[in-house]
């Protein structure tokens, strides 16, 4: 099949298994985000992808060749590092050139390619400037650009964004989108910043100590998470101790919530709810009841947090759609029970 | 690149190149060395093979002693006034403007083109009573009579520090140009006056280079012979005087290499506890 | 105050620095063959004699020309050495990098000795390139120095970025690690380049007696003789220097050839 | 450059050992008749260089080649270790009475067949250095001497004897030589205080005379190893006396420094220099025309003129002039050195010796 696979992929240094057992399919063309706390092994997921690291076992195909043992220079890649690693000793041009010096393309050739890769970043006529006269913004095109010279079967960028300011990464996050969707080039993207794999991805990998958690749509991560680790990493949630009632129901904090299910057997779950599902109530009236103990208001949002039980809930709704609470207040909290998930273990 | 463990003969080429000539013509005319240290010396004459340890215990006597211990002190001396003068120079330097940085770096690197022989000349004219420096101060009222300040130890101390001065200079100025200049500057905002910071953050942060360049002057000074002849009087020559002295004057082969053999010993072993002695202190 | 300070110290070092050259600029041009300072008379005759006695001649010239081959050896067993010690996990190799410290820790007259005697098996002995080998070894250690200190200033990603290109290692090193690395290549030669220039007692047991070098012959007149020529000799040395580092500094980056980083690069 | 020359000379060299082979071997010999001499390098070799060397090439047809040595000492080791790899630094080298007795213990020298020094005749004695079993060693070469010497405006009176070294008047002005096989100052002890050289002949005598000379200590600014160091401040009157060569300290005041050579009443120190052939030189013909060559009367004349040196060979045989000998030595009865103790004693010599300057 057309695309990279990834089958029982480990990966040990020494006693230690960064990476372990991971499948993976990403079909030819897709846009796909890792994501994941600083060492759950998505770099070096993505460095076994790119040959830099290789594999203790496991195998990793690309279009049906197995590439598992094929050195780095041999891949036919592009890749952007963290530290972008641009050459201090060349150019500009010759830094996007490099891929096409290094297979020998006609010095016409690549000059025509470099000024159309400097167009497409945006960058036209910078072409002998030294790199060091660069701003971080304009780094980050070139090293993209780099990658990009070849027409690389595998697009791999390691936290490509993180040195930008917050402004430019989420501009750069939309421009790579795109860049990629006009090339419809396969391209994996290593990320510690949800909302960077929530914007760019059509899949997002979630990985936590060396092992894939979910490998989803943005959307379905994020409406449907696999397990409290997803959901707590990806974006705000309310993680719920719920207990079977013996019939069916669940009870949540001893109160019952209608209509929601655990699933047949299970006799504790946890459920999570995204605040914006939850909603205040007057007290009472079949909603838990709880007590205000801040309120955030963003202007567009307000957060209110309410102590139910001891535990803390966070909900988050538009000043309108809600009601007039103050700290101290008794408030009721309503669970909708088809937007609560029930986590599997 | 992922640093990974040689595999193929390609993976070892590069280094075919470095150990065949080090180990041909390195360790094989060394081995020889250590081999001849164990000779049996013919009075009068050379050597046979043999395998005693006359040589070692020659060596292993009060006077040798005290020569070696003279040899070390020297060494540290030269060693530590070089760093103390150059630290502050360098660190000055690098936070000069380029042009006086660029002069600064072409003279010391013109003066390190002085032979030995020639530093000894100079500083033994400039230290006598007949054409040297004190006929200045005399000349300036600060002293009532010309004299000799050649031999002295202070003499010795000297040359050697004029000679090693332009190397911890070198050795020094790369570490303190990538030294970030926000650390002086924070500790400046902390209250610390420019000579307060420069001693509770410039030197900390830099003492593994500084021990680094310390052991490395310290090596330097310890295989001079020439300076301590031209500068000093028979009590302050090194070791290495005495062994060009056995090895060339005296061709007693086997009680040089001994002799040569136990400095290089005692160096390593200074130099281990050294930086055995700064991981220890990194690590508490 | 700190300013005056410091100037003041920055002259103090000046001082000390100059004052033996102001000695030997003195010495040089005497007008008797003597070294007397101050001068009496002025002559600039030593300074002709470098090049119009044959034997200063080929002094200068044995001189100069076993620096620049041996510094060049010396580099070409650092060279590969310091890349190998930062590319590869190998930590007995790192024996090799203690025996390319070791030379310029010996005594230097063991060194000869042990040279001496090595030549001489070898049925080499006298050999000029037997000199030059011989300062290769024993100068080994300041370019292994400034490369391996070179080598940890290159940000292994740039090699990992020249690999995903498509750049096999030979290509590697040719475009990405020689390039990085040149600066600290250069002043490793000149170290060893200068050093080897005023070296005595090596040059002396090895070839001694088929080559006069300048250090061997300026022994000589310690020993029989001083003569105002090893004074213009020693000036000519300094001025050249000067010169050769003043053309480096004008078209290179002197300070980031002695291992600062580019001056933009932070 | 260097490379293809050599290349192409020993093409040329085995071409020419074949013809040669075959046709006349002996012809071809003489043409490439050369010889390596080894003599002390600078102002010496200069000398040879000059006046010497070409006149020999000129009557006999051998090329010299002259090479530098810098001391007899370090010469010896590098002859030495050569020879044990089979090669000669130089044929015939000028070698001190010391380093000669050293080579003796390996059997460096090719003895020298006195037969074919025909001008071994006018040779005295003393210069004519054999082995143990009889057999020549080294041939006597040039001679020189150790003197008290001082400066002239610093002292105005020349002292008279060695025992002006140890005036407490002197303290701190004497330079003095650094090896104890090299400065002599033993003897010189012995033969001031002790009636003669003699009193070396035990370990007591010895210990005496260190004993004495171990008051000299106070009176020493310089222990010299290297001539120069002492010459430059002699002259300048830096430090105003010690022991010097009588010859180069002629030179030195002939060319109007304030120096003066004195030979002190218990004499000079009479030391000299050897021809001896190198067990690995193949020239053994030629050294032996050449030690020939340079054992002639008329020849150490030209070097007491020319290189300053004492003649080796009778003064009656020579056409040396009363004043032209006394620039070169003196009537005074000399002081011989006890070189048998530097080879006997020579490791316990130097070790009381480096403890007494030293310590």
């Amino acid at each position: 099949m057309s695309g990279l696979v990834l089958q029982n992929v480990v990966k040990e240094f020494g006693a230690f298994r960064a990476v372990n057992d991971v499948d993976l399919t990403v079909p030819h063309g897709t846009f796909v985000c890792m994501l994941g706390p600083s060492g759950c092994g998505k770099t070096t997921l993505l460095r076994m992808i790119a040959g830099l690291d290789l594999p203790t076992s496991g195998a990793i195909r690309l279009d049906g060749d197995d590439i598992t043992r094929v050195p780095t220079h041999k891949r036919n890649l592009g890749m952007v590092f963290q530290s972008l690693a641009l050459f201090p000793h060349l150019t500009v041009g010759e830094n996007i050139a490099y891929p096409l010096r290094i297979r020998k393309a006609q010095k016409e050739e690549q000059r025509r390619r470099v000024d159309e890769l400097l167009s497409m970043i945006h960058l036209p006529s910078y072409a002998d400037r030294p790199v060091s006269k660069l701003s971080g913004g304009q780094r980050q095109r070139v090293a993209i650009a780099r990658a990009l010279a070849i027409s690389p079967k595998l697009f791999l960028l390691d936290e490509p964004l993180s040195a930008l300011d917050a402004k430019l990464r989420e501009a750069m996050q939309v421009e790579l989108r795109q860049l990629q969707q006009k090339l419809g080039i396969t391209t994996i993207v290593v990320t510690h910043d949800q909302r960077e794999a929530m914007t760019m991805a059509d899949t997002v990998v979630v990985m936590n100590g060396g092992e894939i958690r979910q490998a989803a749509s943005p959307i379905e991560i994020y409406r449907r998470p696999a397990d409290s680790f997803v959901a707590d990493f990806i974006g705000q949630t309310n993680l719920i101790e719920a207990e079977a009632d013996g019939q069916g129901r669940a009870t949540v904090f001893g109160q019952a919530v209608a209509g929601l299910h655990l699933p047949p057997g299970a006799r504790k779950a946890t459920i999570s709810i995204r605040p914006e599902d939850v909603h205040l109530t007057a007290p009472g009236a079949g909603a838990l009841s709880g007590t205000v103990t801040f309120v955030r208001d963003l202007g567009g949002t307000i957060e209110t947090f309410v102590d139910v039980a001891g535990r803390q809930i966070v909900a988050v709704s538009t000043p309108r759609a809600r009601p007039e609470v103050a700290v101290g207040q008794p408030v009721g909290v309503a669970l909708t029970p088809d937007v609560c998930v029930v986590l599997g273990k | 690149m992922r640093r990974e463990p040689p595999k193929t003969f390609g993976d070892y080429a590069p280094l075919l190149f470095p150990a065949g000539m080090l180990t041909i013509f390195f360790v094989v005319p060394f081995g020889t060395m250590i081999a001849v240290s164990f000779f049996q010396r013919q009075q009068g004459g050379f050597y046979t093979p043999a395998f005693v340890f006359d040589n070692y215990a020659r060596f292993l006597s009060a006077f040798f002693g005290g020569v070696l211990g003279f040899s070390l002190m020297l060494a540290i001396a030269v060693a530590v006034c070089c760093v103390v003068l150059a630290l502050p120079f360098t660190y000055l330097l690098t936070r000069m403007a380029r042009s006086v940085q660029v002069l600064w770096l072409v003279a010391l690197l013109s003066v390190l083109s002085l032979s030995e022989v020639i530093i000894g000349f100079a500083w033994s004219t400039l230290f006598s009573r007949t054409a040297g420096i004190t006929n200045v101060l005399v000349a300036l009222g600060i002293m009532s009579e010309a004299k000799a300040l050649t031999p002295s130890f202070a003499a010795v101390l000297t040359g050697m520090v004029y000679q090693a001065f332009p190397y911890t200079v070198l050795v020094l100025f790369p570490a303190l140009v990538r030294l970030d200049p926000t650390l002086t500057e924070a500790a400046r905002t902390l209250g610390a006056s420019p000579l307060k910071a420069f001693f509770t953050v410039v030197v900390p942060a830099l003492r593994n280079t500084i021990t680094a360049t310390l052991i490395m002057v310290f090596i330097f000074a310890l295989g001079s012979y020439l300076l301590p002849q031209l500068l000093g009087r028979p009590q302050h020559w090194t070791l290495s005087v005495l062994i060009t002295d056995q090895a060339i004057y005296q061709s007693n082969m086997p009680f040089a290499a001994a002799m040569a053999v136990f400095l290089v010993l005692v160096t390593l072993g200074l130099v281990a506890l050294t930086v055995v002695a700064g991981r220890r202190g990194e690590a508490a | 105050m700190t300013a005056f300070f410091r100037n003041f110290y920055f002259f103090v070092i000046a001082l000390f620095l100059a004052l033996p050259l102001i000695v030997v600029a003195g010495v040089s041009v005497n007008q008797k063959q003597t070294l007397a300072f101050p001068p009496e008379g002025f002559s600039t005759s030593w300074y002709g004699e470098i090049f119009l006695n044959p034997e200063w001649r080929n002094a200068l010239v044995a001189s100069v020309t076993l620096a620049l081959f041996s510094a060049a050896l010396a580099v070409a067993i650092a060279l590969p050495l310091a890349w190998f010690l930062w590319r590869r996990v190998a930590p007995w190799a790192n024996i090799f990098q203690l025996l390319g410290v070791a030379p310029f820790t010996l005594p230097p007259v063991i060194t000869a000795l042990g040279m001496l005697t090595f030549w001489a098996t070898a049925g080499f002995y006298g050999q000029p390139w037997t000199a030059v080998v011989s300062h290769a070894i024993f100068f080994v250690t300041l370019p292994l120095v400034t490369l391996s200190l070179g080598f940890t200033s290159i940000d292994r990603s740039l090699v990992e970025a020249a690999a995903t290109m498509g750049a096999d290692e030979r290509t590697i090193f040719r475009t990405v690690v020689l390039p990085l690395i040149l600066p600290y290549i250069v002043s490793g030669y000149a170290f060893a380049f200068v050093l080897s220039l005023n070296e005595y007692i090596v040059a002396y047991m090895t070839v001694g007696f088929t080559m006069e070098t300048l250090p061997i012959k300026i022994f000589n007149a310690l020993r029989y003789g001083y003569t105002p020529t090893m004074a213009s000799v020693t000036i000519l040395f300094v001025a050249t220097a000067a010169v050769i580092f003043g053309l480096v500094a004008r078209f290179g980056d002197l300070p980031k050839l002695l291992g600062a980083m580019a001056s933009d690069g932070k | 450059m260097k490379i293809n020359s050599i290349k192409r000379r020993t093409l040329l060299g085995a071409g020419l050992a074949g013809a040669a082979a075959l046709a006349m071997p002996a012809v071809l010999r003489a043409q490439d008749r050369s010889l390596k001499v080894g003599v002390y390098g600078g102002y010496f070799k200069d000398s040879f260089d000059k006046n010497i060397f070409p006149d020999f090439t000129k009557a006999t047809g051998i090329a010299i080649e002259s090479v530098a040595e810098p001391t007899g000492e370090a010469w010896l080791v590098q002859l030495e270790q050569a020879a044990r790899a089979g090669q000669a630094p130089a044929d015939v080298s000028m070698m001190s009475q010391v380093a000669m007795l050293k080579g003796q213990s390996t059997e460096l020298w090719t003895p020298i067949d006195m037969a074919r020094i025909k001008n071994s005749s006018y040779l005295l004695d003393r210069f004519i250095n054999k082995y143990p079993d009889g057999r020549v060693a080294g041939v006597g070469a040039v001679s020189w001497y150790i003197t008290l010497v001082t400066n002239t405006n610093v002292y105005k009176e020349p002292p008279t004897s060695w025992e002006a070294f140890w005036d407490p008047a002197n303290a701190d002005k004497l330079g003095l030589l650094a090896l104890v096989s090299n400065s002599f100052l033993l003897e010189v002890t012995a033969k001031t205080f002790m009636g003669g050289t003699d009193a070396l002949d035990t370990e007591e005598g010895i210990l005496k005379a260190f004993d004495k000379l171990a008051e000299v200590k106070p009176n020493v600014r310089l222990w010299y190893r290297d001539e120069a160091q002492f010459e430059q401040a002699l002259k300048s009157g830096e430090i105003p006396m010690g022991q010097y060569y009588h010859d180069v300290t002629g030179l030195a005041a002939a060319e109007g420094h304030p120096v003066r050579s004195t030979f002190p009443k218990e004499g000079g120190i009479q030391d000299s220099g050897c021809w001896a052939l190198s067990r690995a030189s193949q020239k053994v013909e030629e050294a032996h025309i050449f030690i020939d060559y340079m054992c002639q009367p008329a020849i150490q004349a030209t070097l007491s003129r020319k290189v300053g040196t004492s003649p080796t060979v009778k003064r009656e045989s020579t056409d040396l002039t009363d004043q032209e000998f006394a620039a070169v030595s003196s009537d005074i009865e000399p002081i011989i050195p006890r070189y048998d103790l530097y080879q006997t004693k020579s490791d316990w010599l130097n070790q009381k010796w480096t403890e007494l300057i030293v310590g």
